[in-house]
């Protein structure tokens, strides 16, 4: 399926939601408020997505967000199969907080439990929500945040 | 019905072990003893000529595991000059230094197990790291692994 | 917790659990709840790779997955290929191809021991363990290095095929079709291990569609899903095989549908074998900038050598996603760069992670002793899971 | 002159009364220590050949490392035995020790020849079944005691386990011994001069060698430690020469079951060979003892071949197919004794 069709599709999909469908380096994207993500979701869903391939979180500091991007696509619809669409919502970065998507897709409970690890993202709703990679008495900054800084070594060498 | 065929697969099971019991086949190096002949272009520890360099530091920017630093020398005659050292601590044998190297001043050797007592020691500076790694205490038998229809695996001495 | 049921945390120091930890509640011997706990191997990657140029990020990506490293590394290559807007020459495509089968059978070994040990039979492990030597050795002749290949770097590969691979590839394969038979009657048939399998930790395939499993499990339950057929990468879309696809969806299918996969591959290879075209193994863009002196060196031995670019690549801005069906399953790499050295966020989504669902999912209701039954036939491997 | 005569009288008492003799060297404690250390890096072998490996070789290397096991004999006496603070001590520390004494009571019991034997009873065969049965209890007592979940499971399958073998084996060998008519081994023995008792009743020769497969948790049946279900099931918590004796309990109870099948199934000393009695009242039981062996050899290849089954198919084979098999063995003695008399 060529790009242009699915953003038609997904145009006609997400009818009625307020939502921003476009291109992005290729990728059919979907950016929605926080508000409509599960309307969008549901919508998606019904249109044939029905799995989760990733959620990522992306910290943007100087503009005090973290957008999560949800990579779906499809197992079952054939033309779909081939589409993976990044649904995009932005969040505040001091109170991170999104409903999750559990209930309309499962197979994002991990993955979004993953992002509340390392990115402090909350889903609410998510029945798999907790340290899952880090340690389980871990606090501090989420490490996947851009002011968890990490050394770089030069390459000189220190004697 | 389904018992009869449970009963023949019961016994081609034990039939099959049974003939490896007695069949020959064997896939065991007896290392260190023995050692296997390394392919050509095998990514050993790389080894380092003072010579060839220029001093370009492409081997250390492009170390992912940042093993390879670079370290000043002062050579007689001329200025401080920068080589590079290497730490096996680190090193992940991927051989970006020595495919990046554009003056050919780095190379494989086949030798990819040394030991040693100290951390420290493994620290290679451009002095040893030029010397090449350390050749084995004791000279192992040879053996050169060939694939082999019947046995999977032959070693061959060599 | 009633009185009626024990709790029991299997792991992470346990001879059955790997690198992570199962909390599982048991009603006798029956598990009524499993859950995952899993990170023990956990070195962030995401974060490691924020840090790394992306030439470095090649061998760091193929580390959190031993056993497969060939698809990893070419998933990441690919959506690095993406950002720079290269495509690598025929003749690399194949020899991905090549190196990326090898490693599937390799890893499909790997998993067929794993899961014979954990059954008891420690001979479906040593030989499967034995005979994944012979696709080690391949690699070996063709990259170099034993595990870790590194094989793929932007624009194609590092080496071309060394003289007399193609005969000891065609012994090798002629060597695992005649071992296949003997596994099929020590292990695979054995009734034993039929006992254990069949029927055990059956997914079905609604649940695998809504759990976004991947990769043979999800074949296993009926799914017609393969990447290298939904969106052919390297040189896929030129060669002949099948998706393995199997109805049952229960351990025993699921290790089936790995031996049927072995001989697609064992396929595959000798097709690339035999269609791979003459050219060059690197984009001309690249190739242009090694020195002349070095070029004729490549050509003689067949290694490339690194134009001094590879140290510094920047791609321009912008994202990329890429996906690869590895042996275990899809990996799926989001890159976003901002047109500095080191991308801004690097995405990698492996497929033990995706499969982690499963054992919340397929344990109750199952005997204990199926723990290691459905861990084994599910090919989860916790390093690459934890990344 | 009084010296030499109490050596003698010694020489006497040790080796040519049966009583001594055999609780102590044939089939008794020696041999089974002397067994143990064999079958089992014959079973490492074995294993190692089927797998394309070499097994244990670099203790005596010339002799394919068949020292390695003494070796290991000697670093589990040595070894600290750990005894945890959270454990029963006199369970923990008790059971191995009852358990490898009842599991080695039995065979001192066994005769060597018709004449030379350490039990001489009409129940002979009735006292060594009674012996074998006790042996579990002490699985199931140290898996209480060692206080982890592991090794409660662990006996508990045992326990299960043993619910479903023992019926059997005591039928299939009722079923040889209502052929014969006795329950003296060495009447039993004897009257196999003429029709080994595999041959007469092949159906409970068939039953007892499973049974005995199943009782000593030989592949496929090694599931009550299930190392990748369970750890090491009851023995979890056991180390040192504590864990040296639970490991050994289970090949000399194999020891004790495959010189019961010999006897009882494949001829015992016959053919006996007459010249060896020359040499010692005891040596023709060597007969037996080379019987066992092969019984055992086979037991321990079975490693080689095999998954483990799980706790509940065990239990299903051992209701199924082996409580019918010595119903049926049973039967087919009746049948035996009415048509041959």
């Amino acid at each position: 399926m060529k790009l242009e069709e699915v953003l038609e599709l997904l145009k006609a999909a997400l009818s009625g939601v307020e939502c921003l469908i476009g291109e992005e380096s290729g990728i059919p994207t979907v950016r929605v408020h926080p508000e409509n993500l599960l309307e969008a979701a549901k919508k998606l869903k019904e249109s044939g997505f029905d799995h989760v391939k990733s959620v990522t979180g992306l910290d943007y500091p100087d503009e005090g967000e973290i957008e999560v991007v949800y990579h779906v696509s499809s197992y079952t619809k054939p033309e779909l199969t081939k589409v993976i669409v990044a649904l995009k919502a932005r969040v505040k970065r001091d109170s991170p907080k999104l409903t999750s998507l559990y209930g309309i897709w499962p197979s994002s409970a991990y993955l979004e439990s993953e992002t509340y690890d390392l990115m402090g993202v909350e889903f609410e709703g998510n029945p798999k929500q907790r340290r899952l990679l880090l340690p389980e008495d871990y606090e501090g900054i989420p490490p996947l945040r851009k002011d968890f800084k990490i050394p770089v070594e030069g390459v000189d060498a220190v004697e | 019905m389904e018992l009869p065929k449970r009963v023949v697969h019961h016994i081609e099971a034990l039939l099959t072990g049974a003939k490896y019991l007695v069949a020959k086949p064997r896939m065991t190096v007896m290392y260190p003893e023995e050692a296997q002949i390394l392919p050509e272009g095998y990514r050993g520890m790389p080894k380092f000529n003072r010579e060839k360099c220029r001093s370009c530091s492409l081997c250390a920017r492009i170390c992912p595991a940042n093993a390879i630093k670079m370290y000043t020398v002062e050579v007689e005659g001329e200025k401080k000059k920068k080589y590079p050292g290497i730490n096996y601590n680190r090193c992940i044998f991927c051989g970006f230094c020595v495919d990046i190297c554009p003056a050919g001043a780095l190379e494989f050797t086949d030798i990819h197990d040394y030991a040693s007592y100290s951390l420290e020691d493994l620290v290679f500076k451009p002095d040893r790291f030029a010397e090449g790694p350390p050749p084995r205490p004791f000279k192992p038998k040879l053996v050169k692994p060939m694939l082999d229809e019947e046995v999977g695996l032959k070693y061959v001495p060599g | 917790m009633s009185e009626r049921t024990i709790e029991l945390y299997i792991g992470p120091q346990h001879p059955g659990s790997g690198h992570m930890r199962f909390d599982i509640t048991l009603d006798g011997d029956i598990i009524v709840k499993a859950e995952p706990s899993i990170g023990y191997v956990h070195r962030s990657v995401e974060k490691i790779a924020e840090t790394k140029t992306y030439i470095q990020i090649a061998p760091l990506v193929e580390r959190p997955s031993l056993a497969d490293t060939v698809n990893p590394n070419l998933g990441y290559i690919l959506a690095l290929e993406k950002l720079l807007g290269i495509e690598a020459p025929p003749r690399a495509q194949y020899l991905r191809t090549l190196a990326a089968e090898a490693n599937r059978i390799h890893s499909h070994f790997y998993g067929i021991g794993i899961l014979g040990i954990m059954l008891g039979s420690s001979t479906a492990f040593m030989w499967a363990f034995a005979d994944r030597e012979i696709m080690i050795e391949l690699l070996q002749m063709l990259t170099g290095a034993r595990i870790t290949y590194s094989y793929v770097i932007p624009g194609g590969v590092r080496r071309d095929l060394p003289v007399g691979f193609k005969e000891a590839a065609e012994k090798a394969l002629r060597y695992l079709e005649r071992r296949l038979k003997d596994y099929e009657k020590l292990f695979f048939e054995n009734p034993v291990t039929v006992a254990r399998l069949k029927g055990v930790g059956v997914l079905k395939k609604e649940d695998a569609i809504a759990l976004g499993i991947v990769g043979p499990n999800l074949r296993a339950s009926g799914v017609h899903y393969d990447v290298r057929r939904i969106e052919p990468y390297a040189a896929y879309d030129d060669l002949d095989f099948e998706v393995v696809v199997k109805k049952e969806g229960d351990s025993y299918a699921r290790l089936m549908a790995r031996v049927e996969e072995i001989k697609q591959s064992m396929r595959i290879i000798r097709q690339v074998l035999e269609k791979i075209p003459d050219g060059p193994i690197l984009h001309e863009k690249y190739y242009k900038m090694i020195p002349p002196k070095t070029r004729k060196q490549i050509e003689e031995t067949g290694r490339l050598k690194f134009p001094a670019a590879f140290a510094t690549l920047k791609p321009p801005k912008g994202e990329a996603l890429s996906r690869v069906e590895g042996a275990r399953g899809e990996f799926l790499y989001y890159v976003v760069s901002d047109g500095s050295p080191r991308p801004y966020r690097f995405r990698m989504v492996s497929p033990s992670f995706r499969n982690v669902w499963l054992f919340a999912h397929l344990l109750p209701g199952h005997r204990l002793a199926d723990i290691p039954a459905i861990y084994g036939s599910i090919d989860y491997f916790p390093p690459c899971a934890d990344r | 002159m009084q010296v030499s005569e109490i050596i003698s009288w010694l020489i006497n008492l040790l080796f040519y009364k049966p009583e001594v003799f055999c609780p102590i060297f044939y089939p008794g404690l020696v041999t089974i220590l002397a067994l143990l250390i064999f079958i089992i890096w014959l079973e490492r072998k074995i294993a190692a050949k089927v797998q394309l490996r070499y097994g244990p070789l670099y203790v005596t290397r010339k002799a394919g490392g068949i020292l390695q096991l003494l070796a290991d004999l000697l670093r589990y006496m040595f070894q600290e035995p750990i005894i945890p603070k959270t454990v029963d001590k006199i369970a923990f520390i008790a059971g191995p020790v009852l358990l490898f004494a009842t599991a080695y009571v039995p065979a001192a019991l066994l005769p060597a020849t018709a004449e030379f034997t350490g039990l001489r009873s009409e129940l002979s065969l009735l006292a060594v079944l009674a012996l074998l049965t006790l042996a579990p209890i002490f699985d199931i007592i140290i898996g209480w005691g060692s206080n982890n979940k592991f090794s409660l499971i662990g006996s508990m399958r045992e326990g299960y386990i043993v619910m479903s073998y023992e019926i059997p084996m005591f039928l299939s060998t009722l079923a040889i011994a209502m052929v014969y008519g006795s329950l003296n081994i060495v009447e039993i023995v004897e009257m196999q001069s003429r029709c080994w008792g595999i041959l007469l009743n092949p159906i409970a020769a068939a039953t007892f060698l499973l049974v005995a497969l199943i009782s000593t948790a030989r592949f496929p049946f090694e599931i009550a430690e299930a190392e990748t279900e369970i750890v090491m099931g009851p023995y979890t918590e056991y180390s040192g020469i504590l864990y040296g004796l639970l490991m050994g309990a289970s090949y000399v109870k194999f020891y004790v079951l495959s010189m019961l099948f010999a006897l009882l199934f494949l001829g015992g000393w016959h053919p006996s060979i007459t010249w060896l009695e020359k040499i010692h009242p005891a040596a023709p039981g060597l007969v037996v003892f080379i019987k066992a062996l092969i019984i055992m050899v086979f037991g321990i290849f079975l490693r080689a071949v095999y998954p483990r089954f799980r706790v509940d198919q065990a239990i299903r084979v051992g209701w199924h197919l082996l409580f019918m098999l010595s119903m049926l063995s049973i039967a087919y003695s009746l049948a035996v004794i009415w048509l041959v008399g």
